[in-house]
């Protein structure tokens, strides 16, 4: 039964968010209003802000981290059905994922020698 | 049970939106999610047929999509980078300048 | 299989052409070219001589396979059809090669290199018995042709080299998808032989008669499609003009006997009237545009149009005399447009100009050129005692056998044809001396004089003894008229 | 599976896992080792070693991993025509990648990995390992294409490639799922063997559609050429000509699996491909005539060329297939010629990306003048080259078909082509020179080109051997 | 009607759940600083009823009624949605939570969990993913150099450590043959998991310290250099989400860790009730989090990124291939 499975997560997620709604107009109701420009200054210490904050510059090393996720990511999906049955398929289907997981050090080892894993510059 | 064609309904729609979205939408990262829509349209239809015919090929073969789409973007990101430093928009008609 | 005397007859040009890349100097290169050509004439001259005129059957034949997997073999050998013309393209070579002599003067080696393949590429197409030998020959010719119309001609070159390739080439495509279709139609060979012993359907041999038709029709030229003729001829270098009118237009004539006749009998004589209409009109269109030209080149070259129109309506007579005369009309053709090309350049190395407006009174200046060109003025008018005449007059005989009001149309181009060649010599050579004094003309020397004498002596051998001229091709012809009628007939 | 059928599995895909595995390691010692002769002659080492794997398995067919993988002729045949591309763009690459600043050791390694995934491309026979092998090569040309990191007519045609392709691939596997949706398996052979309705269904119409628009990009052809000239003329010249080469051949031998497959026989895909065949090669000889720069015009020329191929898959049956794979066999020669040759001009700071640039060559460098002749008129495919007998012999697989009229109109598309191919040799001979030539004449590239050269004319000359190489290894024959 | 009873059942359970997730954080919260304040040598707060029991409430009552201040230059939309987000992912994995077995509550049988997952292991880690869209919308949006800064680092540091996480759990998946936490459980009745898998425990535990942003790990919230990270602009209630789902995740963490390490509820030696043993087992790990708390300075940030990828990383992978040829 599947439907049974994630029916409560569907319940979950509408429980949350209603709780959280509720919570906000509790509080919408209690808490006063009172901005002005100077209280709507991003935080900045004292200083006055200068530029655009989201200006999408950038270390590339935030964009090097971020791909480097979504490679290892997937990497790991097909990991997990194969542990699942790692018993059943044996020392045959061991050699073929350690074929799989060679290749993904040797990418890793790449990475990590071409220096795309120090922060530092 | 939910019936096979529900599924391959969603599939249309969002294979649609998707390739709407690549050939419409002027930026590229908006262009770049629309191929995601794209591709996981494919993906439902293989989940969905390879239940239809309880046959796990489906499966796989929509983890391979994902698997890959990941490596796709990925490059594509990173040449965007590439691209962004030379000249900082994420307009495609900015990016144009090849033509005939 | 014998002494492979085709095989070395095309291949001396090709080998001399390769030992050429290698020689530095320049009159080494004139002197090797030379005497590689005079080697292939008499390489020519001895095939003529154990040349057997009582068969039909090809002679000297050699056969290789080549392509096992599709049927396409490497197979030589000649008739008395071809025959007459390897021994032509060898002379021209010679001719071609004493023409530009002096007139190229920048890259020549380049050049003779090309005139070489051109000529070994030529004497393949004449020699090839496998169609598909035979289409990479006539197909592979483009290349050098290109270049010597577009590297050494005149300042429309480029122009001129680009409409005649691709010309050509969009006609021999379309005869390459007719090899094809014939190829499977007949029995998968490429055999010209084999191929011709098929008893094709009629609808095949209607539209293969048209897909050979164009290639041929644009090599000949048969008037629609002539239009890139007078550019390449006066674009072209002498020694291309000659190669051109001498050997190249006879290559659609020479498709026709080959293929389209044989192979295509009832085609043939289904479409002959509209082919006789054809020649009619390029024989009296190629005349009036000559008359109307200025331009000492152009002139010829539509002359050539006319003449080449002779040779057609010879052919598609269908009619012994028709044809026999259309063969020996196109030796001549191409010994006497050959010679008159040879003399407009000639006169076009000392002057620098080609418009019949700037000359007159040439007999006072160079008598000896005015003689001969008399004597190739005359040939090509088809005067009694020079080799035209024989020629058309068998063709006229034959064209009024199979058409009156063709043949009439085709003594009316003669008339046309007297009237543009006496005018052209006229100007050039008679009348007061030429108001345009800047040139300083000389006579022909020793070199020229090399050059010219042995297309004199085949125009008057021929007009005067044609005999052993037709008894080379009278076997072949009378087989070929078998296989054209004989199967329209059932026998 | 078992360990035996692993093993055999291992022995039929050996020539990948060497490929793979050097440039796995190459990758690695790459970062240690930066002399650019050691990477050149490694990665040819790993391609040979990969040929040599090659000749040896190819004596029998070999199924492997479970109808995935395929080791047979046909596969053969293209891994030698893949072989030949890579080994020939190392040499060229050389020079080039020194002057551009692009000779470190990823430029080979991804050489060998898009080459891995042509490879595994040839040899598959299951929709998901084609897809796979696909992405492959794709995403490796991608990364090459916009190896030219400051320059942004690199980085704009890696974007373009990349995003178009993706989409191409979204919509072959559209196509892929709806196959799968409708005969319940992915695998070639089994398809064919489950569709039971009728073989003009509707929704298998569709899915071949929707197969075929996906594989028609990965060759360049109409509907989605538009990337060809783009990617062309922003690709680094040496990877330029790779791709006109060697993943144009990888696609076609998809098609051609995929298309002579029994289930898309049946389902008159052929009148698409026609029509895709007559278009693509329309539009690429035409839009070609208008080209100033070189390399886009060789793009057009390859659109050209792939629709020229394309009529070779129309014509389908064993002479099809194997016109079509000589046809690519010999493009590979004649194309890396030429590229060859702009490859070689690109020294200092001259580019000789366009065509003016080429003005009067002969007449300081005739032999080279001469190089390029040949491959412009094979490329044309004017006797006696050897893209004569390319053009020939699919012509022959056409009308033995029957179909006449589509071989006229490729003759007649054909001479347009022509026209710009003689339009160089017309630059090259008949202008006066602006400039005095500096070609980058390296021994390896002095090399590369007397290979293709000897391709060029001698398969034009003795087609026989290749001819019967090419009908041997038509698969199923 | 047996529909109904299920689907009443699940939303008790659903509905106890978000009950305790939500004010567990306030015991926390006070204990935690109480902690601190006996490890510092001092009491924590003791003014807000007995020892500052009442000391949570007070807080929870200040944030309610604080202003809500947007800064002017905020994306609106995302700013309010950004909370919400970072809430909610944490509570939604605890669905697929087993907690024990099955309770007897007049004479039915009850499960003590709300769904039996034949993934939830997967489950667990897509969720989680979610919570960095929460992290970088609220830092994004914003619109803040701290909070953008924040929030980039935040983001990368879990991207960086949620890779080492996911492998080292594969050695557990190996060992249980599923990836059902009930099952993982089950296969743990005999020997916990912990002596055939410590590498993999090790790296899980300190990856889970990284995720729940705890010290030694939390680079981005560090007061003392940027503010309070990604949420510097929040106030009021929407700043209490936050910290309620950072809560959320550190008992997350500890859950995850007993399933999956220590033998959930299974007991050893002494016969407790297995709800208890698993209490009590969690209350350890989340002890554990607080004493690092006060124990461990923090780490720079490269040092972090290093022992991320270049530490846990390669063990994670080492430990799968020798896992792997052990138990294959």
């Amino acid at each position: 039964m599947t439907a049974m499975e994630f029916l409560p997560v569907l319940f979950m997620v509408a429980g949350i968010v209603l709780v959280a709604g509720a919570t906000l107009f509790v509080s919408s109701l209690l808490r006063p209003s009172n901005p002005y420009a100077a209280k709507n200054m991003p935080y900045e210490c004292g200083m006055d802000p200068a530029g655009e904050a989201a200006g999408g510059r950038f270390r590339v090393q935030f964009f090097i981290l971020a791909i480097l996720l979504v490679v290892f990511d997937v990497e790991t999906m097909f990991l997990f059905p194969w542990a699942v049955v790692l018993k059943d398929i044996g020392l045959v289907g061991y050699v073929e994922m350690f074929v799989f997981m060679l290749l993904l050090i040797v990418g890793f080892a790449y990475a990590w020698l071409k220096g795309a894993l120090e922060w530092e510059e | 049970m939910v019936p096979l064609w529900w599924y391959i309904s969603l599939g249309v729609v969002l294979f649609v939106i998707g390739a709407a979205g690549v050939l419409l939408r002027r930026n590229i990262l908006v262009v770049l999610m629309s191929l995601e829509l794209l591709l996981n349209s494919v993906n439902i239809n293989f989940i969905a047929f390879g239940r239809h015919y309880d046959d796990f090929r489906g499966q796989i073969f929509a983890i391979f999509v994902i698997a890959i789409t990941a490596a796709e973007v990925a490059v594509a990101l990173g040449i965007l980078v590439a691209l962004v430093r030379n000249k900082p928009t994420l307009k495609v008609d900015d990016v144009t300048m090849m033509k005939g | 299989m014998g002494f492979p005397l085709l095989s070395l007859i095309v291949l001396t040009p090709a080998a001399g052409a390769a030992v050429l890349m290698f020689l530095r100097s320049d009159d080494a290169v004139r002197w090797t070219a030379l005497g590689v050509t005079v080697l292939d004439l008499a390489l020519c001259v001895a095939m003529l001589a154990n040349f057997n005129t009582t068969t039909h059957e090809m002679q000297f034949t050699e056969t290789r396979p080549w392509v096992p997997a599709l049927g396409i073999t490497y197979a030589l050998g000649i008739d008395g059809i071809s025959a007459l013309f390897v021994f032509l393209t060898a002379l021209l070579g010679s001719i071609c090669v004493l023409a530009s002599w002096v007139a190229i003067d920048r890259k020549v080696k380049e050049f003779m290199v090309s005139l070489l393949v051109m000529q070994a590429l030529m004497l393949g197409v004449f020699c090839a018995l496998d169609l598909f030998l035979f289409y990479v020959f006539w197909e592979a010719m483009l290349i050098p042709m290109y270049l010597i119309i577009g590297v050494w001609g005149g300042d429309g070159r480029v122009y001129a080299a680009f409409k005649f390739f691709l010309y050509t080439l969009a006609g021999s495509l379309l005869f390459l998808i007719g090899v094809i279709v014939l190829y499977f139609h007949g029995g998968e060979t490429f055999d010209i032989l084999a191929l011709t012993a098929q008893d094709l359907p009629f609808q095949v041999q209607s539209w293969l008669f048209f897909a050979f038709l164009i290639a041929f029709a644009v090599k000949v030229p048969m008037v629609p499609v002539h239009t890139w003729l007078p550019d390449a001829h006066v674009q072209a270098p002498t020694a291309g003009s000659i190669i051109l009118a001498g050997v190249l237009l006879k290559m659609g004539a020479y498709g026709f006997l080959r293929f389209s006749l044989p192979i295509l009998p009832e085609a043939s004589v289904h479409y002959s009237t509209l082919m006789l209409a054809l020649s009619a009109l390029a024989i009296i269109y190629g005349g009036l545009l000559a008359l109307a030209q200025d331009d000492l080149k152009k002139l010829v070259a539509y002359s050539s149009i006319s003449h080449m129109g002779f040779v057609t309506l010879g052919i598609f007579a269908l009619n012994l005399r028709g044809i026999e005369g259309g063969i020996l009309q196109m030796f001549n053709h191409g010994v006497t447009t050959g010679a008159l090309f040879l003399f407009v350049g000639l006169i076009y190395e000392r002057t620098h100009t080609r418009s019949m407006a700037d000359y007159g009174g040439l007999m006072k200046a160079a008598p000896v050129y005015t003689a001969f060109l008399a004597l190739f003025i005359l040939s090509s008018m088809a005067l009694p005692g020079t080799n035209s005449f024989v020629g058309e007059l068998l063709v006229l005989s034959g064209g009024f056998a199979a058409n009156l009001a063709v043949g009439a149309a085709a003594v009316l181009g003669a008339l046309l044809g007297a009237a543009y060649l006496l005018g052209m010599y006229r100007k050039v050579a008679l009348g007061p001396a030429s108001v345009n004094a800047r040139f300083k003309i000389r006579d022909v020397n020793a070199r020229e004089m090399a050059a010219i004498l042995p297309l004199a002596v085949f125009v008057l051998w021929v007009g005067l003894y044609p005999k052993p001229f037709l008894d080379i091709i009278d076997a072949s012809v009378k087989h070929l008229l078998v296989q054209v009628h004989g199967k329209e007939s059932g026998q | 599976m078992t360990a035996a059928a692993l093993f055999q599995s291992i022995l039929a895909s050996l020539p990948e896992i060497v490929v793979v595995t050097g440039a796995c390691i190459l990758l690695i010692l790459g970062q240690f080792v930066r002399k650019g002769h050691f990477l050149v002659w490694a990665s040819v080492a790993i391609v040979l070693i990969a040929a040599l794997g090659t000749l040896m398995l190819a004596g029998e067919v070999r199924p492997a991993y479970t109808g995935m993988f395929i080791a047979d002729r046909f596969a053969v045949f293209f891994k030698f025509v893949f072989y030949l591309a890579t080994v020939l763009t190392f040499l060229l690459s050389r020079k080039y990648a020194d002057i551009e600043g692009i000779g470190n050791s990823e430029y080979y390694v991804l050489l060998l990995f898009a080459l891995s995934g042509m490879m595994i491309m040839a040899s598959a026979t299951d929709l998901l390992s084609i897809y796979v092998g696909l992405e492959l090569m794709v995403l490796c040309t991608c990364v090459l294409t916009g190896f030219l990191r400051r320059e942004r007519r690199s980085n704009e045609a890696a974007l373009k490639y990349v995003i178009l392709g993706a989409v191409s691939s979204g919509i072959f596997l559209y196509g892929v799922s709806l196959v799968y949706g409708l005969t319940g398996t992915t695998q070639l052979d089994g398809m064919a063997a489950a569709v039971t309705g009728d073989p003009l269904d509707p929704g298998l119409l569709l899915a071949v559609v929707f197969i075929v628009a996906g594989l028609v990009f990965k060759v360049g052809a109409v509907p989605f050429h538009m990337w060809v000239p783009d990617v062309y003329e922003g690709a680094p010249t040496t990877i330029t000509a790779f791709m006109s080469v060697a993943p144009k051949a990888a696609g076609f031998a998809v098609i051609l699996r995929v298309f002579l497959n029994p289930l898309v026989a049946a389902s008159d895909a052929w009148i698409i491909v026609a029509v895709i065949a007559v278009v693509t090669m329309a539009l690429g000889s035409f839009v070609a005539l208008v080209q100033d720069n070189f390399k886009r015009l060789l793009a057009y020329s390859s659109i050209a060329h792939a629709g020229f191929a394309i009529f070779g898959v129309v014509a389908g049956g064993a002479d099809g297939i194997a016109s079509v794979m000589l046809y690519l066999l010999i493009y590979s020669f004649m194309n890396l010629g030429i590229f060859g040759a702009v490859i070689m001009m690109r020294n200092g700071d001259f580019s000789g990306e366009v065509i003016e640039d080429y003005a009067g060559f002969a007449k300081s460098h005739p032999g080279l003048a001469l190089l390029m002749l040949l491959y412009l008129f094979s490329l044309a495919g004017i006797p006696p080259t050897a893209g004569f007998f390319a053009k020939f012999y699919v012509l022959v697989a056409l009308v033995e078909r029957g179909f006449v009229m589509l071989a006229v109109i490729a003759v007649l598309l054909s001479v347009v082509a022509a026209y710009f191919y003689i339009r160089i040799v017309m630059v090259i001979y008949m202008r006066e020179p602006q400039r005095a030539f500096d070609p980058a004449l390296t021994p390896l590239v002095r090399a590369t080109l007397a290979v293709t050269a000897a391709g060029t004319i001698g398969i034009g000359l003795f087609p026989a051997w290749f001819l019967r190489l090419a009908q041997h290894s038509v698969f199923g024959g | 009607m047996e529909l109904i009873v299920a689907l009443g059942l699940i939303v008790f359970k659903v509905a106890l759940l978000i009950a305790i997730l939500l004010l567990l954080p306030l015991p926390l919260t006070w204990l935690e600083r109480k902690i601190a304040g006996h490890m510092q040598q001092r009491m924590g707060p003791m003014r807000v009823g007995w020892h500052g029991l009442l000391q949570p409430v007070a807080d929870g009552i200040k944030l309610l009624t604080k202003e809500d201040h947007i800064p002017a230059e905020a994306d609106r939309f995302l700013f309010k949605l950004a909370p919400i987000l970072a809430l909610a992912p944490p509570f939604v994995v605890f669905v697929a939570i087993p907690f024990g077995e099955t309770v007897s509550v007049l004479g039915a049988e009850i499960t003590l969990y709300v769904s039996n997952m034949n993934v939830a292991l997967l489950f667990v880690f897509a969720v989680i993913g979610i919570e960095v869209y929460g992290v970088i919308f609220g830092g994004w949006a914003a619109n803040s150099k701290y909070a953008v800064l924040g929030s980039l680092r935040t983001c990368a540091q879990m991207i960086s450590y949620e890779i080492p996480m996911g492998f080292a759990v594969i050695g557990v998946v190996i060992l249980a043959q599923s990836m059902s936490l009930l099952e993982i459980v089950r296969a743990q009745a005999d020997v916990w998991n912990i002596v055939y898998q410590p590498v993999g425990f090790f790296v899980f535990f300190v990856a889970g310290l990284a995720e729940a942003q705890r010290i030694p790990f939390d680079l981005a919230e560090a007061e003392g250099d940027l503010g309070a990270g990604f949420h510097t602009e929040y106030s009021g209630i929407r700043f209490a989400f936050f910290m309620v789902s950072e809560y959320a995740i550190m008992l997350l963490v500890s859950v995850l860790v007993v399933i999956l390490f220590f033998g959930g509820w299974n007991g050893v030696l002494i016969p407790l009730p297995p709800l208890l043993w698993f209490v009590l087992k969690v209350a350890f790990f989340i002890y554990l989090f607080m004493w690092f708390r006060f124990t461990f300075p923090r780490y720079r940030y490269d040092q972090l990124m290093a022992i991320g990828w270049k530490v846990l990383l390669p063990l994670s992978l080492a430990n799968i291939i020798i896992t792997g040829v052990v138990f294959s």
